[in-house]
């Protein structure tokens, strides 16, 4: 096999402390934004709307900067260590602000700035006339700061640091127009489903410190083949709960939806091409520690495969066309932790870029559709836009078939090289599960592509659509240059991106995979290719055979999964009724013994008269006295435990 | 006389005191209780120091008799105080903070 | 040697010792059951007194006459008066005040029980034994008992009071507590002057219609939005009244219904 | 007569050495505090006792610098001449001159605080370890690491109470002379509570504090709510101090010595008379848990601490908790190390419903008060867990997690006051809407300070948790950490639905603006600026709490 002979090349990458160079100067570009940050914050009011040049001007100079140093490393492949100050220092645990730079950093860096810089441009047309304009900047180069030190962080924890401030600075852009107040709830909901994988993510933390006495990512990286696999089991599918959470798997997909209340801009820079990307960075970057449990792997990648499918079937009857893409992000994602669940580390990354493009291009065309049409979302209202908005739709086009698979379009590449990895890996279960989810991801997004730019206007004479600025068209233009061609990255297996990640990830090789079936790589390709096509034709046949322009329009998909999908099963009430509700019911019972139960002196001296509280509520007394009284029994308690373990 | 009837009898005194604290709501006779309390230790500690032989026991006491004397200082500056505001010496009246 | 000296060491004497011992602690026990139970004031703070005094006398059984002075002049004597003019001040000479149900009673003195038991158990045995008997007896502590030292060897011969014993300790080893015990005092002083002050001269006082807010009456009831905890739906919302109180309807209610243009 | 006897007295009479210098931060601040008050009686005639006092204080410092110590002379001297200077830059203000006086003898005590570290750090050879020795005034004080840590966190928080409060408590007309002198000697009574080497000293230091306290909360005493804040302080302080004092009691029975170190000694050799030690540590757990409110000894915090004026609230909760927390590790470190077994998996426990109870009855008050006051019982399980590690990162980490939970709880407080000034009553979440747009500098200091209570990077409060968490696990208390971290999280809940309803709603432009006088905002912006501080940079203090673990012991 071909493709299985390249994997073997990993060479071990050499680490060399950077003092001059571009690279040294790595740490500018996270201060750079934050300086962006505080900077225009200051002068918000002062400057007006000007100060949004700050923000865009630290946007460019950090993706200059970033170029560099990815330039650098490219030339002169290497791991890089920027020594920076000393953050804690306690004993065995040194944590210091040190910039890590290599091949998988260079990568991010390029799409989180390179991005970032494209969509500070968009937001100055997007976001033009609202009310806390310059704030948004401010915001945005914080995000990007966040993502930055994640992205740079040469430490678990300053990776944590990094991973908090971009769960924070979401929280801000999600709530941005926190007049409508749910999407002040969408926001505290992100942010507490973040929590939730943080805890994780923190135990993940001290495990590894405890096992490996640092959390240094080169000491991790280095010490991880002596990890016993117990060790590794659990440390993974901890570090798995963190990263499920900011990237939206199942369990913890449910925020990435609702996050979409966030402006449009947002949308594309945090919930399509960095933030949620975040999970994907950190489970590659620690590969290493990955490898040594391949059951936690194949619990990845089935994680990976059944949000890959189960969000592609709620994208299906989605009707908010940023819900789609919402759903459609949380199934991408999905693939590219299939590509880490099956040991396709670099086919994931691959995938996180090219994802980066054509989503951010989705999303942005999204953006200036919506610009267009006041802002309606309703996939239903909207149609024949292709000659209205030309330059929007061909952008469109291009990100449509790209995230459809159809070759030669940059999705087709990564998607296809992940689910050929997985046949080859042995995972056939999860190759079929791709292919449906990829069936469905050309058939949800072709239902978008048709419904809002072919046919005939479904939307009255109140809106007058109308071409995006240029300061919107250009990022959707650039971005649509990078969905066409991205593929040309690694067109084949062992192509250019493959091999430049080739030191930083893990060693794949001696796993012991076998193929799944005798399928060459050619019909496997074809397959994937015909899955794309297939979706598209379905498509093709249920909204624009069918005539969807007439003035009324039926949804064509029925049946019960498609209702349960509608809901998308349902899943936000049952947590509402798991967490909130119960929850509630607890709480409420704290209280309830809290105040009555110590408030009522009756029921102050012991468990007895607990049982039969609410009886005896007569006298409202007895407040000092039911305290001085639970306390004493609490000493009770306590004379009786120690007593009894002396004896 | 064994010297554990002297721990015996400051021990029933003391949860005398502390089951006084539990039932009575006048603050006055609550902080007889506290002083009945405080009392019982004293004499666990001079009992003490005589199983001992040494002065830390009775040193203590003394102690224990100063922190006493200052405290129903304040605490009944306080019922006074609490008295002609509001005109009650119930603890349990008072009851604007709870929840 | 002093008449109370006398007294103490006629005191410690074995039978005299017994004897006294059991006089004292009845009297101290019962003087204690009395102060709890007791539904006038005045009494109470008596029975008090009568307890302080039986503690005095057992303090003389103990060796330490000079804490039983000490217990007669500042207990007896200042606390005490300080507790009865505090009571005829407030005029709340009737305490009808007793816990009224009959549950907490019954709690109260279970757990009281409860306590006296693991006393009783924690000293019956090591520290009841004939060994326990202090004073140079003949009885050597075997096993878990413990021996008694007791005091007449260490008191100076014309020490018969134990003043100078416990002065050498109080001034040498725990100088530091004397002098913290002396802020303790100020403390206490300032603290008193603070509290019982009936008016302010200067600073003027809070106005009284500054705290108008809160209810004067201590029965009335309680403001409105104060008296439930908030429910935990709201946690995740916002503070608004009107809003749908869970996220699930706020969902619903997001979702575009207008698939039949 | 009595010196008559002394000199006939036989050779075992050994009047301990006293090494002013061990205990000079506290002198200096009561010092101040008489001063103050006698500055109070004064009432307009301050030059009257300024000037003798800057007399005397002058003389004492010249006399000290002539003895070698530079540092106290010099603290000395400066605080002598300050004090006329302040008489004449504020005649016929006593009230301003208080504050002052207060803060620059808090501010000196800080300076003499660093000395003496450095003092007890350069032993190697050095004069000044024979002016600081280990064990001052034979064996009653300690003067190691928990002292000098405890110290810092102590004087500071007095120290930024004061401006804190000093506008607060005018605007309520309850700015009393006498609360400086009561805010600096329960100051001293917490710190002598830190220091305390043998029971007595501890009992008295905690009654002198306690008092103070009691005092201090029923401060506004036309206030119903602080009334009633202050008496069930008083009634359940006082059972609380009589267990702890039984507890004691029964240890003197059960080792014969009130020395914390000879107790340790000795409870190690202790065979079959576990049982009275065992009860003596079970009552001593009641009267400390009482005191930094571990559940289910807490339930005086909530009603006390929403009722105080919020100055001595934010003074108690920082403060108060330092010092229990100080003497909880030197008693259960130093006197019950051989009993670990026993009071290791009961500190446990309890710290474990410490942290969710407090947690979770934070979620649904209303309250902000009560709702900081609930949290603050939730930190005082995260502490415990630095001290159930029973190592001397546990120990370094516990009182790291003091002082920055010490500075975030101010910070969160002033802003609390600082929007209480413009109204009566308590501030509740409603109060709070839309703060982020009409006054985003205390609602963005509010914010920054509760994130640091809940422990999110970069602030204060996430290196506090990590070393705790860190400390607990490597003791293997993994559980106990994983249930920190549940709790951590489940407080993040409502720290952030504070900074949701200041950010993410719209402002009721009906309510009032809050209002900060230049103390208020000076501390506010210190506490911020420590919070911000401490989380970046965290090093040089982590390397203090470091040292001061080798100290121990």
């Amino acid at each position: 096999m071909i493709l299985l002979a390249v994997e073997a090349s990993g060479v071990a990458n050499e680490v060399v402390s950077a003092t001059s160079g571009v690279i040294s100067l790595a740490w500018l570009i996270v201060v750079l934004p934050l300086l962006g940050f505080v900077a225009v914050l200051l002068a918000n009011r002062a400057l007006g709307d000007a100060v949004a040049n700050i923000a865009i001007a630290v946007a460019g100079l950090t993706f200059a900067l970033s170029a560099a140093v990815a330039i650098t490393v490219i030339v002169d492949p290497a791991t890089y260590i920027v020594p920076m100050p000393t953050w804690i220092d306690i004993g065995p645990l040194t944590v210091t602000f040190d910039i890590f730079v290599d091949q998988l950093t260079a990568v991010m860096l390029l799409v989180v700035t390179g991005v970032g810089f494209l969509i500070h441009i968009y937001s100055v047309g997007y976001m033009h006339g609202d009310s806390r304009y310059g704030r948004f900047f401010a915001y945005l180069n914080l995000f990007l700061a966040s993502m930055l030190i994640l992205v740079l962080g040469s430490n678990l924890l300053t990776l944590f640091l990094g991973w908090e401030l971009v769960g924070l600075s979401s929280y801000l852009l999600i709530g941005f127009w926190f007049e409508k107040p749910e999407y002040a709830s969408a926001a505290k909901k992100a942010f507490i489903t973040n929590r939730v994988g943080d805890v994780s993510f923190m135990i993940a933390m001290f495990l590894a410190f405890a096992t490996f006495g640092t959390l240094d990512l080169l000491g991790l990286i280095e010490n991880a083949p002596a990890l016993a696999s117990g060790t590794a089991f659990v440390l993974v599918l901890l570090l798995l709960g963190g990263a499920a959470a900011k990237s939206a798997q199942i369990p913890l997909y449910v925020w990435l939806p609702d996050a979409m209340a966030g402006p449009t801009p947002v949308s594309a820079l945090i919930h399509a091409a960095t933030m949620v990307t975040a999970g994907v960075y950190l489970t590659v970057r620690l590969s290493p520690i990955l490898v040594m449990s391949l059951d936690a792997m194949t619990i990845i990648a089935w994680i990976g495969a059944s949000t890959a499918l189960l969000a592609a079937i709620i994208a299906v009857r989605q009707d908010d066309i940023k819900k789609i893409l919402a759903y459609s992000t949380v199934s991408q994602l999905g693939f590219m932790f299939i590509g880490v669940g099956v040991g396709a580390f670099r086919e994931g990354i691959f995938h996180l870029v090219t994802h980066a493009f054509f989503k951010g291009l989705l999303f942005l065309a999204a953006g200036s559709v919506m610009h267009a049409m006041a802002n309606r979302t309703d996939a239903w209202g909207m149609g024949g836009l292709r000659k209205l908005m030309p330059i929007t739709f061909w952008t469109s086009f291009i990100g449509w078939l790209a995230i459809s698979g159809i070759p030669p379009f940059s999705g087709f590449f990564s998607k296809d090289q992940i689910l050929t990895e997985a046949y080859f890996h042995g995972f056939l279960g999860i190759w079929i599960v791709g292919l449906i989810a990829a069936v469905l991801t050309a058939f949800y997004m072709s239902r978008w592509f048709f419904l809002i730019f072919l046919g005939e206007p479904r939307f009255g004479d109140d809106v007058h659509p109308h071409e995006s600025p240029p300061t919107m068209t250009i990022p959707l233009i650039v971005l649509g240059f990078l969905a066409l061609v991205g593929g040309a990255l690694n067109p084949v297996h062992s192509g250019p991106l493959f091999n430049f990640l080739a030191p930083v990830v893990g060693p794949i090789d001696d796993l012991g995979f076998t193929p799944a079936g005798p399928l060459p790589e050619i019909a496997l390709i074809a397959i994937a290719a015909g899955a794309g096509v297939f979706g598209i034709a379905l498509a093709y046949l249920a909204y624009v055979r069918r005539d969807v322009s007439q003035g009324r329009m039926v949804e064509p998909i029925r049946g019960p999964i498609a209702e349960l999908a509608e809901r998308k099963f349902f899943v936000d009430e049952l947590y509402e009724t798991i967490f909130v509700r119960v929850g509630g019911r607890f709480a409420q019972a704290l209280v309830w013994f809290d105040t009555r139960v110590i408030d009522g002196a009756v029921n102050a001296a012991g468990a007895v008269s607990i049982a039969t509280g609410s009886a005896s509520r007569r006298t409202q007394s007895g407040l000092v006295r039911g305290y001085v009284g639970v306390m004493i029994l609490g000493a009770l308690v306590l004379v009786a435990f120690l007593l009894w373990q002396v004896r | 006389m064994p010297i554990g009837y002297y721990f015996i009898l400051s021990g029933l005194m003391f949860t005398i005191g502390l089951t006084g604290v539990m039932l009575r709501r006048n603050a006055i006779v609550l902080f007889m209780c506290v002083e009945l309390m405080l009392n019982s230790v004293n004499l666990t500690l001079a009992a003490a120091a005589r199983m001992w032989g040494g002065p830390d026991g009775q040193v203590f006491v003394f102690f224990v008799i100063v922190v006493a004397a200052a405290e129903v200082v304040v605490g009944l500056a306080l019922i006074v105080n609490l008295f002609f505001r509001r005109g009650t010496i119930d603890v349990d009246v008072p009851q604007l903070l709870r929840f | 040697m002093s008449l109370l000296a006398q007294a103490a060491e006629v005191a410690a004497g074995d039978t005299a010792e017994v004897v006294l011992f059991w006089v004292f602690a009845v009297l101290a026990l019962g003087a204690a059951i009395a102060v709890i139970t007791m539904r006038n004031i005045v009494h109470g703070a008596l029975m008090l007194v009568l307890n302080f005094l039986a503690i005095a006398g057992l303090f003389l059984t103990l060796e330490s006459p000079f804490l039983s002075i000490i217990q007669v002049l500042v207990y007896a004597g200042a606390i005490m008066v300080l507790f009865l003019f505090v009571v005829m001040l407030l005029g709340v000479d009737n305490d009808d005040l007793l816990g009224a149900d009959n549950r907490v009673r019954v709690a109260a003195i279970a757990g009281g029980g409860l306590l006296a038991g693991a006393i009783v158990f924690t000293f019956v045995g090591p520290y009841t034994s004939e060994a326990s008997i202090c004073g140079p007896d003949a009885v050597a502590a075997t096993g878990d008992q413990v021996d008694c030292v007791g005091l007449s060897q260490v008191y100076d011969e014309d020490d018969g009071a134990g003043a100078a014993f416990l002065g050498r300790a109080m001034f040498t080893r725990y100088t530091y507590p004397f002098e913290l015990s002396a802020l303790l005092l100020t403390v206490a002083t300032i603290g008193a002057t603070i509290m019982a002050r009936r008016r302010d001269l200067a600073p003027e006082d809070e106005d009284e219609a500054d705290a108008g807010h809160l209810p004067d009456d201590p029965d009335a009831p309680m403001e409105a939005g104060r008296e439930l905890p908030i429910p935990i739906s709201e946690l995740i919302g916002d503070t608004d009244a009107t809003k749908p109180d869970s996220m699930a309807e706020e969902l619903s209610q997001r979702r575009p219904d207008d698939r039949e243009v | 007569m009595i010196l008559a006897q002394t000199a006939d007295l036989p050779g075992d009479l050994v009047i301990p050495d006293v090494a002013w210098s061990s205990f000079a931060p506290e002198l200096l601040v009561t010092a101040m505090a008489l001063v103050l008050l006698l500055v109070a009686v004064a009432k307009g005639r301050e030059l009257l006792v300024t000037v003798p006092s800057a007399l005397i204080g002058l003389g004492v410092g010249t006399w000290l610098v002539t003895e070698g110590l530079v540092v106290p002379g010099g603290v000395t001297i400066a605080l002598g001449i300050a004090l006329p200077a302040l008489g004449f830059a504020f005649p016929r203000r006593s009230s301003m001159v208080q504050a002052w006086g207060a803060g620059l003898a808090l501010a000196g005590a800080l300076v003499l605080t660093g000395w003496q570290y450095v003092a007890v750090l350069n032993v190697g050879g050095d004069t000044l370890a024979t002016i600081l020795p280990q064990s001052a005034l034979a064996g009653a004080l300690a003067n190691d690491g928990i002292a000098f840590f405890t110290r810092i966190t102590v004087y500071l928080s007095t120290l930024l109470v004061i401006p804190l409060g000093y506008g607060y408590l005018q605007d309520r007309r309850i700015n009393r002379a006498e609360v400086e002198p009561l805010l600096l000697l329960s100051a001293v009574g917490m710190v002598a509570l830190a220091t305390a080497n043998d029971l007595i000293t501890l009992f008295i230091a905690l009654e002198v504090f306690s008092l103070a306290l009691y005092v201090l909360a029923g401060l506004a005493r036309r206030d119903p709510r602080s009334q009633e804040a202050s008496l069930k302080y008083f009634v359940m302080g006082s059972v609380a101090s009589a267990i702890l004092l039984y507890g004691m009691a029964l240890l003197y029975v059960a080792t014969g010595s009130l020395s914390l170190p000879v107790i340790g000694a000795e409870l190690g050799a202790l065979g079959a008379l576990r049982t009275v030690s065992a009860f003596g540590l079970a009552l001593v757990t009641v009267g400390i848990g009482f005191k930094v409110a571990l559940v289910p000894f807490h339930f005086w915090t909530p009603d006390v601490y929403q009722g105080s004026p919020s100055n001595i609230t934010a003074f108690m909760a920082a403060a108060t908790k330092a010092a229990g927390f100080a003497a909880l590790l030197r008693l259960y470190l130093v006197a019950f190390p051989n009993l670990q077994t026993l009071w290791v998996p009961v500190l446990s426990v309890l710290a474990a419903i410490t942290m969710l109870y407090g947690a979770y009855l934070a979620l649904v008050q209303r309250d902000l008060k009560r709702m900081l006051a609930y949290s603050s019982i939730t930190h005082a399980g995260y502490a415990t867990i630095g001290v159930v590690a029973v190592s001397n990162a546990g120990l370094s980490g516990t009182l790291w997690y003091l002082l920055t939970y010490a500075v975030g709880t101010l910070g969160a407080f002033g802003c609390i006051v600082a929007i209480e000034r413009t109204r009566r009553g308590e501030v509740t979440l409603v109060d709070l809407r839309g703060l982020g747009k009409t006054s985003p500098a205390t609602a963005g200091i509010l914010a920054l300070c509760l994130l640091s209570l809940a422990g999110l990077p970069p602030t204060a409060g996430f290196v506090g948790k990590l070393v705790v968490f860190q400390a607990g696990i490597e003791s293997g208390l993994t559980w106990l950490v994983v249930i920190g971290v549940l709790s951590s999280v489940i407080a993040a809940f409502f720290y952030l639905r504070i900074a949701g309803v200041m950010f993410l709603e719209d402002a009721d432009p009906t309510r009032p603006l809050p209002s900060a006088s230049t103390g208020l905002s000076t501390s506010i912006a210190i506490a911020a600026t420590l919070v911000v501080f401490l989380g970046v940079q965290p090093q040089l203090l982590l390397q203090l709490a470091d040292t001061a673990a080798a100290l121990v012991r």
